[in-house]
């Protein structure tokens, strides 16, 4: 679960990682208001959760009242999936330094990563220059060591004088991954001021999902979801992607419908949505079918070999969504594995043929779909 | 004839008692597992699938020596089920559950490296040496998949390992041992780690390996084969070759991030490496028919 | 540092270790309220750092009024270096159990015991019934495991219905055990009482003198010491005990201390005290000389070989003392290590023979205190 | 000559540029120890006692390969020293300092182990490899202690090991390697894990164990002769051996507690194994001339 930057950074500021003052807001009603508080010259940042704010007239630097009122209009009208507008305080900026922590699953530790030249996406910097960028690795059972810290910021040849507040932020920001258990804490730009000073620029967290259970402060609301579609199977718990192709995958097992979404592009189809239920969602094939028909999809393909994930208990599910829902497009179906011969006979009931090859399934479908897209 | 377990493995079931450890407990033993001892505390004394219960794993160790254990237990409960194997001195371990917390999969990793243990998982189906034995859940009826043979075959997948063991089957082959090291972000034995077993193991000519997009296990196998750790014919099928960045596919270890983890890196690495690699599930039959003389 | 047992108990409590019902006094005035809180039958209990309370009769079960007045006056004046008094509900005992969490230095763990038979000094329990104490241990990085609490548990045999609560009992003493850094966190007897609950009958927990500078919490009074004299010494960081001979030893370095000790019973004499002023306490010989003068001693005795606790520092320190304080014993020598010339040339002009052996020093130091007692 | 250092051992003195640290580096040096760099966060491109200064351990370890360190901290920051010390991969550690909290103590013994490192202290004056090389503190101008010999001392105390040692020299004799494993609860190398270094080394012809009450190290000892792990004479003299129970006799490690730590029993279980013990500093001298033909 990716948190929205404001969400970061009050996270950032329970803990005291210094962050620049600021003003959320709903609705552009409240700019007037936020941006008394804040002062001129302030930034107005949309909060939504893709990349490329900033290219995307997401991010606007107001110094006036006329401006913030017609920037905070224009963002309020343009962005799609936003949570809300950050009223910032615009700091001077000497210069920005990147910080980070992820997991290293080839060490089994925290991995904090740190690089003199902020402000781009770390992607980019590995591109570029990945000689800048340091690490280090943190036992998660030992903790933090501030020597370790202390390490990577000479390392990255930070001034001697922002050593010890450096320290104390990157020690701060390993907290904010423990407590919060985060997949990645991102704070990027970390600003150095013209006045030496340390001040978090913006901030990325994102919560790792299967640890949500033990952090009750964590709500997904549909605010994080792009759709519809999207926000009923992560309610399901269901892996759920949406596309703008022809063919819904409706598949068990996430390599099998990786693959399935392979063979319909090679093969010169579209894929309209990706929607896996395997594992522990096999039983749940009439919520799927439903979710399905969110979408205005020309053909319906199911592919599925299962093991745990029993081929009759999902037919019998599809034939019962498909007599209650009576979905309005065409389905493919190869539905393989435990009790597959039952399966194959309850699809033969709905008059649906049972294939046994993916290939053959996936050729199928995209002729169905209106054939091969050029 | 496999790596990692046989006939002889002593094996351990934590969380027998469940309805799924009780389940494919007695399809583990009908498929010839030799299970020793099952623990859920409070239950000592009870037997579940006839096999004896303990209330922890010491006082099942202290009863009978065992040599691997494989957990029955929810996602919140592995790393302390992990902890407890390898205090007990458990070298061999298998994860089955899909979820495990991620902080929890970094410590448990650690744990399996400081311990010096193999420990297989999370998010897998497990492991079974073909004709012999297994620790997890496999459908070893199904004939047209489940064929012994002299193929080794690792995977990152469960439904899509089936897909392409058919096609393995299909080719005339069979497997000697099938390792599910599972779908996770932080699987606990990476694929490279396998590889020297395989290596090592007289009965396998070959071996399969069935990855998906996401981390950068495919990049250290073909780091193994040019390191000459493994000599053996690799053909590799990796799903997810057209998938987008930054989106999580179905398994949460299957995502584009940072850049990293894209199918056409891994296909180049290892085809530069040597490795014959599969651009569909079809192929991987004619692929280990073209490089293998006999297929017994 | 050792707490005191209302202590012990009350940090039981505030992490949720099940206690009796309790009230603590400092004054017998108090124990008409006290007990009338409690109601009877309760305990009276000294609050004393000695064991063996029992036996001593400071410890008395009480049925009324006049009991628990008559009981509490005899206690408050019959007990040395009393805190206070301790009344309790008097516990239904079905059983005793025995817990303890220490250091183990050979693995660097924690190691938590248990035993089925409580209420007993530990030391006899080992030497009784060794095979009935059962031990696990505790990597402090990783934690306590409720696996391995459960283990012990199961291992002394306790009721399965009492798994559960003794599970949380040991979990939560660690905790007791970690957060305040203490040597050894005891409870003894763990009592299962008659209606099948576990409370901690009594506790002993004795915090790291070298980590008190993280728990300010813990302050250490008047109370804690036996007499002046080591609550003089404990202020000043000097290691010091009191016994009731007649040689004062004045040395520095613990071995050293520790081998003339041995010497002075060896040869017939008897110690009067035991002060080692080695280590960071070398320049403190005023102090050490005026912590001695509090004791009626027949000879100091100083003996040194020290190498950054430098000879002719100590010996310029205890010939200024001699000079300020006037001692009104004989003082017997052996000053070596760094700069044991000028050491010998100051204690000369303070007419003190400078001696090289530590053999004949103790000798001469024993002739001088009466000879050797019989 | 000695055991764990010698004059191409490459020490690193972390807390380097403090009064005490530059000191006795000085001293170290003039003696002949190799001392290749020091580590003071703050001070990286300074010198102390000649010897260049860096920011972190990792960054000295850039510079210059290094074989050992001596830790000039204070006992709160000892845990993190140590710490840094052995990510950086530095086998040998001699931490001198007084007052490490037992919790911390307790940490660093753990990942001593589990680095494989031998980390000496805290609480003691250090190692000295006679007449090549220390680290740590020792007057090694008094001539009637520090001579070079042929005997191995290790020892709890500081003082009294001036003492004994005199002892030793006085019936002219001499050290090879003295190693003082300090008087804490927690010795983060024990007396038993010195003795096969002594065991192997062939200038060393006997061993003269100092210890005192508390703990369970002499036995551990005497277990390290009964199992032939040790076959060298052993000479031990042990403080404390009238010393009432319950009372921390200076140093911290110095206490009988539930039972354990009575010098009477350490030496018998010292006797019944076969070594020698001194009831006397004066009987140490003369029980090494009683053992051994040759003093030189």
């Amino acid at each position: 679960m990716k948190l929205f930057e404001y969400q970061a950074k009050e996270l950032f500021e329970q803990i005291q990682i210094p962050v620049p003052n600021r003003r959320f807001i709903e609705d552009p009603d409240g700019i007037g208001e936020a941006t008394n508080r804040i002062g001129f010259p302030c930034v107005l940042k949309a909060q939504v959760l893709q990349g490329g704010r900033g290219k995307a007239g997401l991010i606007k630097f107001v110094s006036n009242m006329d401006e913030a009122y017609s920037q905070a209009d224009a963002i309020f009208s343009k962005a799609q999936n936003m949570s809300g507008l950050l009223i910032e305080e615009a700091v001077q900026i000497e210069k920005e330094l990147y910080v980070s922590i992820t997991a290293d699953p080839v060490t089994g530790t925290a991995m904090m990563m740190a690089c003199s030249e902020g402000g781009m996406d770390i992607e980019e910097i590995a591109k570029n220059i990945p000689e800048k960028i340091h690490k280090i690795n943190i036992d998660l059972s030992e903790g933090i060591q501030t020597y370790q810290v202390r390490g990577l910021l000479y390392d990255i040849g930070i001034d001697d004088k922002l050593i010890g507040s450096g320290t104390k932020i990157l020690m701060d920001l390993y907290q904010v991954f423990r407590n919060n258990e985060a997949e990645l804490v991102e704070i990027n730009p970390l600003i150095v001021t013209k006045d030496e000073k340390l001040i978090a620029g913006d901030g990325k967290i994102s919560i790792d999902d299967n640890a949500i259970f033990r952090h009750a402060q964590f709500k997904v609301t549909r605010a994080y979801y792009e759709n519809e579609a999207e926000y009923d199977a992560a309610e399901e718990g269901i892996p759920y992607i949406q596309f703008d192709g022809d063919i819904g995958l409706m598949c068990a097992g996430a390599g099998l419908t990786n693959t399935v979404f392979d063979l319909v592009n090679d093969y010169g189809g579209t894929v309209a949505n990706y929607l896996e239920f395997g594992g522990p969602n096999y039983h749940k094939a009439k919520k799927a079918m439903e979710i399905m028909m969110k979408n205005d999809i020309k053909v319906l393909l199911i592919v599925t070999f299962g093991t745990i994930a029993r081929a009759d208990v999902m037919a019998k599910g599809i034939v019962e969504a498909i007599k209650e829902l009576q979905p309005p497009f065409p389905i493919v179906a190869a539905i393989r594995g435990t009790g597959e011969e039952q399966a194959h006979e309850l699809l033969r009931s709905m008059e649906i043929e049972p294939l046994i090859d993916t290939e053959q399934a996936v050729m199928k479908a995209i002729a169905l779909s209106g054939g091969v897209k050029q | 004839m496999s790596i990692i377990l046989d006939q002889s493995t002593r094996v351990l079931v934590q969380g027998i008692t469940g309805k799924e450890g009780k389940f494919w407990t007695k399809h583990m033993i009908d498929y010839g597992t030799n299970v020793v001892a099952g623990v859920t505390p409070g239950k000592e004394g009870q037997y579940a699938a006839g096999v004896p219960v303990f209330h922890t794993v010491k006082r099942a160790a202290r009863n009978a020596p065992i040599d691997a254990s494989l957990l029955f237990v929810p996602p919140r409960f592995a790393k302390e089920a992990l902890f407890e194997a390898l205090e007990a001195g458990i070298k061999k371990v298998v994860i089955l559950c899909d979820g495990i917390p991620l902080h929890d999969a970094i410590q448990m990793r650690k744990a399996a490296i400081s311990a010096g243990a193999m420990v297989i998982g999370g998010n897998t189906s497990g492991i079974i040496s073909m004709g012999q034995a297994m620790m997890g859940f496999f459908p070893y009826w199904l004939e047209r998949v489940y064929r012994p043979g002299r193929i080794g075959i690792m995977t990152r997948s469960g439904s899509l390992t089936n897909e392409i063991t058919a096609e393995v089957v299909r080719a005339g082959f069979g497997a000697s041992s099938l390792i599910g090291i599972g779908g996770d972000p932080v699987p606990l034995t990476r694929f490279a780690e396998v590889l020297p077993l395989f290596q090592e193991d007289p009965n396998t000519d070959a071996v399969v390996l069935i990855g998906e997009l996401g981390g950068t296990m495919e990049e250290e196998v073909a780091e193994a084969i040019e390191n000459n750790v493994f000599t053996k014919p690799l053909v590799a099928f990796l799903g997810g070759r057209t998938a987008p960045k930054g989106k999580k596919m179905g398994h949460a270890g299957a995502i584009i991030t940072a850049g990293k983890g894209t199918v056409k890196d891994k296909m180049i690495a290892l085809k530069n490496a040597g490795a014959l690699v599969a651009e569909r599930p079809r192929q991987v039959g004619t692929l280990l028919e073209s490089i293998l003389a006999s297929k017994i």
